[in-house]
């Protein structure tokens, strides 16, 4: 069963003049795994920023498992099941690695706002929390902060965290971004084992993974799609070898 | 509360249950030692000061207009308590409470800005307050509300002489310090510590940050309120001193000297300060000079605070 | 043929955060014209290797000298003014900069760095994104970008370079990989560090593998068929 | 006389030169604010303690050197100076990687400090200090050119008028070492992040001291520049201090333009509402606050965070 | 037994680092000390003994501290206590505790009007006594329109008001007031709408800095030249001191006690200066008769009893350096002459502090509120 669980309609996005997301509709299906790639600035992580709702689009709508969602705040996207991890390590740097997967299990089971409880309450997640880590390699890391990771380690942390929302859609912007390979083997294999019932929107600059994972591929140039289709088809457009690919484009 | 009690005691260690029952005592036994009058004054502060710690040391927004729901407070609870002769634990509570709401209102207002821009905005709306007090009637201008009387407890307890006022204010205190570690360390703490750690994060995890930087604030607001309420029972005065801007740097001087990572940290900062004014009073401007000179020490040696300085020392979390 | 002049010799150096210590004794020299790479896994130290020598990472001890100078009790901008520039892994744009204020900032050394109109054509986009108020706005590869082009600016003779290809499109990746080599052969002298192997091979004339604050090998440009196991091992690839 | 709300035009017109002049000290001294506190992030409470330090020394060379107010106006910004540098070097040095409040406290205690040691040397009544003779008077300043009235003459006192022009100069030329050279970009980024900046070969911490120490000698100048106005006294500075980052977060921190243009338009303002409602003098420029951050959330000036 | 704990206990409270502390402050205490010797060094056969805080003009930290005082110190006289609502809050506290209060250093009438207490009494100066001599005195020498520029708070307001009255009284009209925020260091805007107002006076209902600054700008603006003239309506010698005679010539102000009055002031103030520097005001010199007033009225209650002690102190007259005569009215009002005084030119001057001519003496009963009139209920 394939329907359709994102969409957008004529997403456009200005900054002072400059267009970096120009009427794109994009269209994503449920259950699958769904890269977008493009150059530099091509517009990739403003066009995640507007789904997630941290950009408000300048014009154009997005839809959600059928239900327009284009004026809601962002946490209440992330309530509906959309959630992203950022393309620049975002974590919460003095929190333990543990306490930082935490959080979001404590998100998921909506006991955010208790402030008449201990927080000795909250040991009961830290299981689950482990196995987010352990899912990423990070199990011996869970007393560390967040701070003295070394860069690869923040982003498979992160990485972690957005799991643990456990999200109907999942936004990752360059989940691989500098991992050594061995971790970047890792994360494709994870990112591929809870593809299972989910469905993956990801950035990725890493062809080799892009291949590997996704059934569609959407490029970017210049704010507008380029092109769309499996690997094969775009690995082969020739404005997308010229544009993004360069000469030792396949992997 | 769904755990089970034993769960939660079984981690209590016998070092914790000493240090609070040796806590409990002394705050029972102090007042015969020193002069009570002088500890409920401390006592105050020591809320005032761990109620704006829950906003700078726990969500990290550093307002600068605290004074205005301290200050408020304490003129409502005198005016309550004298004008309108309400008893003394409902004249409190009807000034934390609108203290609350105040704290709803600035917070709404200033709750999305950030960092000096916050510390502004609540600056302003703090002088607006101050401007409000001098000009407002019940108020009594510079002149402030005089001769507050201790109305009894529930209209029942005479509080008027100072050693029963003094057991009045030290449950008041007790409840406001059990209130902020509750606070700190629930859930709702946790979320603030990572809101304060990386708020578009927490966003994105799905964590309406406006709204619990806003419910924070509010709580700050309502236990400065508590706090200035029961000043004005204390000392029977209400006065310009409290909606001051000075008053709002002071209690930042307070949570800083005392630790601001800490629960309860400000209150000994602020008992440090209330003692320090107290006793080096006749010098004069040696004083001034005297406490600048304490804040700097600080600020370049023990700059944890005091309690954050003793934490560190001997390696509690 | 003479072998160059050693550059920079490391030895023995020890580095530490706080109270971990991250380098256990670390020795590596590189010569004059020389591209360098180091690899290993995340976490193994790379990065504090380049920030010791950079004058960043204080507390350290052992010898690190850069053309004769011992320079382990020298503050970070003076091994700067040695002509050593630094391109952290983390970008450090300044988003209170402009983006031509932050390609501007550092200090040109001295001479025979790269002209803008050189680094334009390398890197298309910063032309066009010149006036962007905040250099943190710029998407994450262009930021790249500009971290990479403002050091290349700054005339220094050692360059730093911490992960550079990390979120660049391959397209851009090559580009740097012949802007690299064509420094070299101005004479550059520079220091890698990837985490993507097969483009760090190509381009380096030696290779140090580190683990766990330590290096472990070094593998020439010759050797790297035959050292393939050991790389396997060492790096996963 | 023309007349204009009940008002003779030569008072309404020299009410409003009033207002410049008073605005010339806001930006004044928001500029050694916004120096301080957009460049080098340091909330630098004690600049109305070297403002009033700035007026002390005046007075001092005055009365125990006999050196009057042009020596002043030379030797006093460089002695603040100088106290500012080694308050930057004794302490601030040491608490720029810790969050800035510690920088505010660090201040806050030398303003009492300060305060605390010239009250015990001066008393906290006030001295008075003479400006030069000719400074003295006041300047006749025809407004027929407007009103076509002969009569319609200000008298501007030509001390006020000298205000006005030191500060527009001295402003312009610290915009234009700031903005105009690299050393603003410099001091920003190091703001920023020092660590890297100092690896592109700046000397950091020289550079910050002397910033810090400069903001601070501009303190001083303007003391000067008060002493012949008002009584000289020890709590001169910390009635100012407030509306004083009132006016540097109003247009923005970090524009050097915004806190001039936002120090000289707040003075005009000021000087309406001391006419039309002068009781909300004091609040006034809280109530702009409130209302420009409401709407731009970054000052007038800023740059969005 | 006749005392508490055997001994009397005298409390300075008095501003000893901000805006009053030349005023008042250190050099209170050492009056308080002069008297104390003066009167011999104890009192009916047991110790005085002084003790002396910084209230900082709040009035929590007064009150408080006066709580302290009286229940753990033994204090059974407090003195000085400089502003306004210091002053209110510690009367108050007096009147709880029955312990005699005698305000020197404030100035609001309400402390005798209103907010009188049994206990209380008002030794120096008020709102009223300078509002009466220095509005009488000008408008008697012909300025009959007064513009107010008014300290925005009830002290600024109740003295305008005062003063408003007295003006009136005499045939003078108001014509108009400008409320300036308090502090305020530049009043050139004010200043120019009392210029364009045309009145005759300016009368400066604030005081401190705010005086001072409002003095020294007027020159600026010719104001004196334009044939207005300044009336300080709460000064100092010290003001005087601050801003020079160059600005401050010609300047009438309403005092209650000057150094160079006669050869015992001289004396006194001689003495006065050799331990603190400077010469007295009127408010140090006020302590110093406070204490003594109340020394000689325990001796002759016999007991510090405070309601004893007031009474002793009502029916007696008062005889020190501060003045000869004075009245202790049932309001706890000292009625005594006050001054009318103008400030010298420089070249009539003989140096520091010869600041003032004496222009006219207003007696007692002339200068203080008819205590039936101040709406304190305590009448006899
Ligand atoms: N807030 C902003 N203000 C101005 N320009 C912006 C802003 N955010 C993004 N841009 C510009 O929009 C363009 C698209 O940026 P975006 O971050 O979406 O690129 P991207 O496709 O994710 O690139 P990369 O692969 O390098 O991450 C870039 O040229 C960038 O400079
Ligand atoms: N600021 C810090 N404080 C404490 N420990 C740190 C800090 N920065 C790095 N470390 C630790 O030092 C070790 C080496 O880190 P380094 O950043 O040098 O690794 P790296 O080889 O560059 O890794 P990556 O490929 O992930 O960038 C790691 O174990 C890391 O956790
Ligand atoms: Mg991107
Ligand atoms: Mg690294």
């Amino acid at each position: 069963m394939t329907d359709t669980i994102l969409e957008t309609r004529k997403l456009r996005k200005e900054f002072n003049g400059f267009v970096a997301v120009s009427d794109v509709d994009l269209s994503v299906q449920r259950g699958t795994i769904h890269a977008v790639i493009g150059p530099n600035g091509a517009g990739k992580t403003t066009l995640f920023n507007l789904l997630t709702h941290f950009l408000k689009p300048t014009t154009g709508v997005t839809i959600f498992n059928g239900r327009e969602i284009t004026g809601l705040p962002p946490h209440r996207i992330a309530d509906l099941g959309i959630v992203r991890s950022f393309q620049i390590s975002s974590v919460f740097p003095h929190l333990t690695a543990l306490e930082n997967v935490r959080i979001a299990v404590q998100r998921r089971n909506g006991v955010g706002r208790n402030f008449w409880t201990s927080e000795r309450w909250l040991t009961k997640f830290n299981s689950e929390a482990c196995g987010y880590l352990a899912d990423v390699g990070l199990e011996k890391f869970a007393d560390t902060q967040a701070v003295e990771l070394s860069y690869g380690r923040k982003r498979s942390l992160e990485i972690a965290t957005t799991l643990a929302l456990d999200p109907e859609l999942m936004l990752l912007d360059e989940p691989t971004q500098g991992m050594g390979h061995e971790d970047v083997a890792r994360i494709t294999e994870l990112i591929r084992k809870v593809s299972a019932n989910r469905t993956i929107l990801m950035v990725e600059h890493n062809l080799g993974v892009v291949a590997n994972l996704s059934d569609t591929i959407t490029v970017m140039q210049r704010g507008a799609i380029l092109a769309e289709g499996d690997y094969d088809h775009v690995s082969r457009h020739p404005e997308v070898i010229e544009a993004y690919m360069g000469g030792g484009g396949h992997a | 509360m769904s755990v089970p009690v034993q769960a939660r005691a079984g981690r209590f260690n016998a070092v914790h249950v000493l240090v609070f029952a040796g806590a409990l005592i002394a705050l029972g036994a102090l007042p015969f030692a020193v002069y009570p009058v002088f500890l409920m004054k401390a006592m105050c502060f020591a809320i005032f000061a761990c109620a704006f710690n829950l906003l700078l040391g726990f969500s990290g927004l550093l307002s600068f207009g605290h004074a205005a729901f301290f200050g408020s407070a304490s003129y409502l609870s005198a005016y309550a308590l004298s004008a309108w002769g309400l008893s003394a634990e409902l004249s409190i509570l009807f000034a934390t409470v609108s203290s609350a709401a105040l704290g709803a209102v600035f917070g709404a207002i200033a709750i999305r800005r950030q960092g000096i821009y916050f510390a502004m905005i609540t600056l302003a709306l703090s002088q607006m307050i101050y401007f409000a007090a001098l000009q407002a009637d019940f108020t009594g201008g510079e002149d402030g509300i005089q001769g507050v009387t201790r109305n009894p407890v529930f209209g029942l307890i005479d509080i008027t002489d100072n050693l029963s006022s003094y057991y009045f204010v030290a449950v008041i205190f007790v409840f406001a310090m059990f209130a902020v570690y509750r606070v700190v360390h629930s859930p709702f703490g946790q979320v603030l510590r990572a809101i304060r750690e990386s708020e578009s994060r927490a966003k994105s995890l799905g964590y309406h940050t406006d709204q619990y930087k806003l419910v924070v604030f509010v709580i700050s607001a309502a236990l400065s309120g508590l706090a200035g309420g029961t000043k004005a029972l204390v000392v029977q005065v209400a006065s310009l001193t409290d909606v001051t801007w000075q008053m709002s740097g002071e209690v930042v001087l307070m949570t800083l000297l005392g630790g601001m990572g800490t629960v309860f940290g400000p209150a000994v900062g602020a008992v440090l300060i209330v003692t320090l004014q107290n006793f080096l009073n006749s010098f004069g401007s040696l004083v001034t000079i005297l406490i600048g000179a304490i804040f700097v020490v600080c600020v370049m040696l023990f700059r944890r605070g005091i309690l954050g300085e003793l934490q560190a020392r001997f390696g509690r979390k | 043929m003479p072998e160059p002049a050693i550059l920079i010799d490391v030895n023995d150096l020890s580095a530490f955060y706080g109270e971990s210590h991250v380098l256990h004794g670390v020795s590596l020299t590189i010569r004059a014209g020389e591209v360098v790479t180091l690899l290993g896994r995340n976490g193994a130290g790379k990065t504090t290797t380049l920030k010791s020598i950079m004058g960043i990472v204080r507390q350290r001890q052992g010898s690190i000298k850069i053309n004769g100078l011992e320079t382990v009790g020298l503050p970070s901008n003076r091994i700067a003014r040695l002509g050593v520039a630094f391109c952290p892994e983390e970008r450090g744009i300044f988003s209170s900069l402009s983006v031509e204020e932050n390609l501007l900032l550092p200090p040109i050394i001295q001479p025979g760095g790269l002209g803008l109109d050189d680094l334009f054509t390398l890197f298309p986009n910063i032309r066009e994104r010149l006036s962007t108020r905040q250099g943190t706005r710029l998407s994450g590869g262009e930021q790249q970008m500009l971290a990479i082009a403002r050091v290349l600016r700054t005339g220094a003779r050692i360059l730093m370079l911490d992960e550079p290809t990390e979120g660049l499109a391959p397209v851009i990746v090559e580009q740097i990989g012949e802007a690299i080599l064509a420094l070299k052969a101005r004479g550059f002298t520079i220091v890698l560090v990837e985490q993507n192997f097969h483009f760090a091979s190509g381009l380096a004339d030696r290779n140090y593998v580190m683990e766990d604050g330590v290096i472990v090998e070094m593998v020439a440009r010759e050797e790297v068929r035959e050292k393939a196991g050991l790389l396997q091992e060492y790096l996963g690839v | 006389m023309t007349t204009i709300f009940d008002m003779p035009i030569a008072i309404l017109g020299l009410q409003i030169l009033i207002g410049l002049q008073n605005g010339a000290f806001y930006a004044l001294l928001s500029l050694g604010l916004a120096v301080i506190f957009g460049m080098m992030n340091v909330i630098n409470f004690a600049h109305g303690a070297q403002y009033m330090l700035g007026a002390f020394l005046a007075y001092i060379l005055l009365s125990w050197l006999g050196l009057g107010y042009w020596w002043a106006l030379l030797l006093v910004p460089l002695l603040v100076g100088i106290f500012g540098l080694a308050v930057e070097r004794l302490f601030l040095r040491h608490l720029y990687h810790l969050d800035h409040l510690y920088g505010l406290l660090l201040t806050f205690g030398l303003v009492l400090i300060v305060e605390g040691v010239m009250v015990d040397m001066f008393g906290a009544s006030g001295l008075p200090y003479s400006k030069p003779d000719l400074l003295q008077g006041a300047e006749r300043i025809p407004l027929s050119w407007v009103t076509g009235n002969e009569r319609d003459i200000m008298m501007m006192p030509v001390y006020r008028l000298w205000v006005i022009a030191a500060s527009i100069v001295v402003c312009l030329i610290v915009w234009f070492a700031i903005e105009k050279t690299r050393l603003g970009s410099y001091l920003r980024a190091a703001t920023e992040n020092p660590t890297l900046v100092r690896a592109f070969g700046i000397n950091v911490p020289i550079m910050v001291m002397l910033t810090y120490g400069f903001g601070v000698a501009l303190a001083g100048f303007a003391g000067v520049l008060a002493a012949g106005l008002q009584a000289v006294t020890p709590h001169m500075g910390s009635s100012l201090i407030i509306v004083v980052f009132a006016v540097v977060v109003i247009g923005g921190m970090g524009s050097i333009m915004g806190s001039i243009l936002t120090g000289f338009v707040l003075g005009l303002i000021e000087a309406v509402v001391k006419i039309a409602y002068p009781e909300a003098t004091n609040i006034v420029i809280f109530v702009i606050m409130i209302c420009v951050l409401l709407v731009r959330p970054a000052g007038l000036f800023g740059r969005e965070a | 037994e006749k005392l508490s704990d055997n001994a009397v206990r005298i409390g300075v409270m008095t501003d000893m680092a901000a805006v009053y502390a030349d005023l008042s402050g250190q050099g209170s205490v050492v009056a308080a000390e002069m008297a104390i010797e003066d009167f011999g060094g104890t009192v009916l056969g047991a110790p005085i003994e002084l003790v002396s805080a910084d209230h900082q003009n709040k009035a929590d930290i007064a009150a408080a501290k006066a709580r302290e005082w009286i229940d753990t110190d033994g204090v059974d006289m407090l003195t000085d206590l400089v502003t306004s609502s210091v002053a209110l809050a510690v009367q108050e506290v007096g009147k709880e505790k029955n312990r005699v209060i005698m305000v020197v250093g404030a100035a609001t009438s309400r402390l005798t009007g209103e907010n009188c207490t049994s206990t209380g009494f008002h030794w120096a100066y008020d709102t009223y006594a300078l509002a009466n001599g220095t509005g009488t005195a000008v408008v008697k020498n012909g300025g009959d329109s007064w513009f107010f520029l008014t300290a925005d708070y009830a002290f600024g307001h109740s003295l305008e008001s005062d003063v408003s009255k007295i003006v009136e009284k005499n045939g003078g009209t108001v014509v108009g007031a400008v409320r300036h925020p308090f502090p305020t260091t530049d009043f050139a805007s004010f200043l120019l709408q009392a210029q364009a107002s045309g009145a005759k006076i300016i009368g400066l209902a604030n005081a401190g800095s705010d005086t001072i600054n409002a003095i020294k700008q007027a020159s600026e603006f010719g104001i004196v030249e334009g044939g207005q003239n300044l009336a300080g309506l709460l000064m100092f010698i010290t003001d005087v001191h601050a801003l020079g005679l160059d600005a401050a010539k010609g300047l009438f102000m309403t005092t209650g006690w000057y150094w160079d009055l006669n050869d015992d002031t001289r004396a006194w103030a001689a003495r006065f200066e050799e331990k603190v520097g400077r010469k007295p005001t009127m408010v140090q010199v006020g302590v110093y008769s406070a204490v003594l007033s109340y020394l000689k009225a325990v001796e002759a209650a016999g007991t510090d009893e405070a309601t004893a002690v007031s009474e002793a102190l009502k029916s007696m007259e008062i005889n020190d350096v501060f003045t000869t005569g004075g009245k202790v009215y049932a309001n706890g009002r000292m009625a005594h002459d006050m001054y009318l005084v103008q400030v010298k030119k420089p070249e009539d001057s003989s140096g520091a502090w010869d600041y003032l001519d004496v222009v006219r003496t207003i007696p007692a009963a002339e200068a203080f509120q008819n205590p039936a009139e101040t709406g304190c209920p305590i009448t006899n």
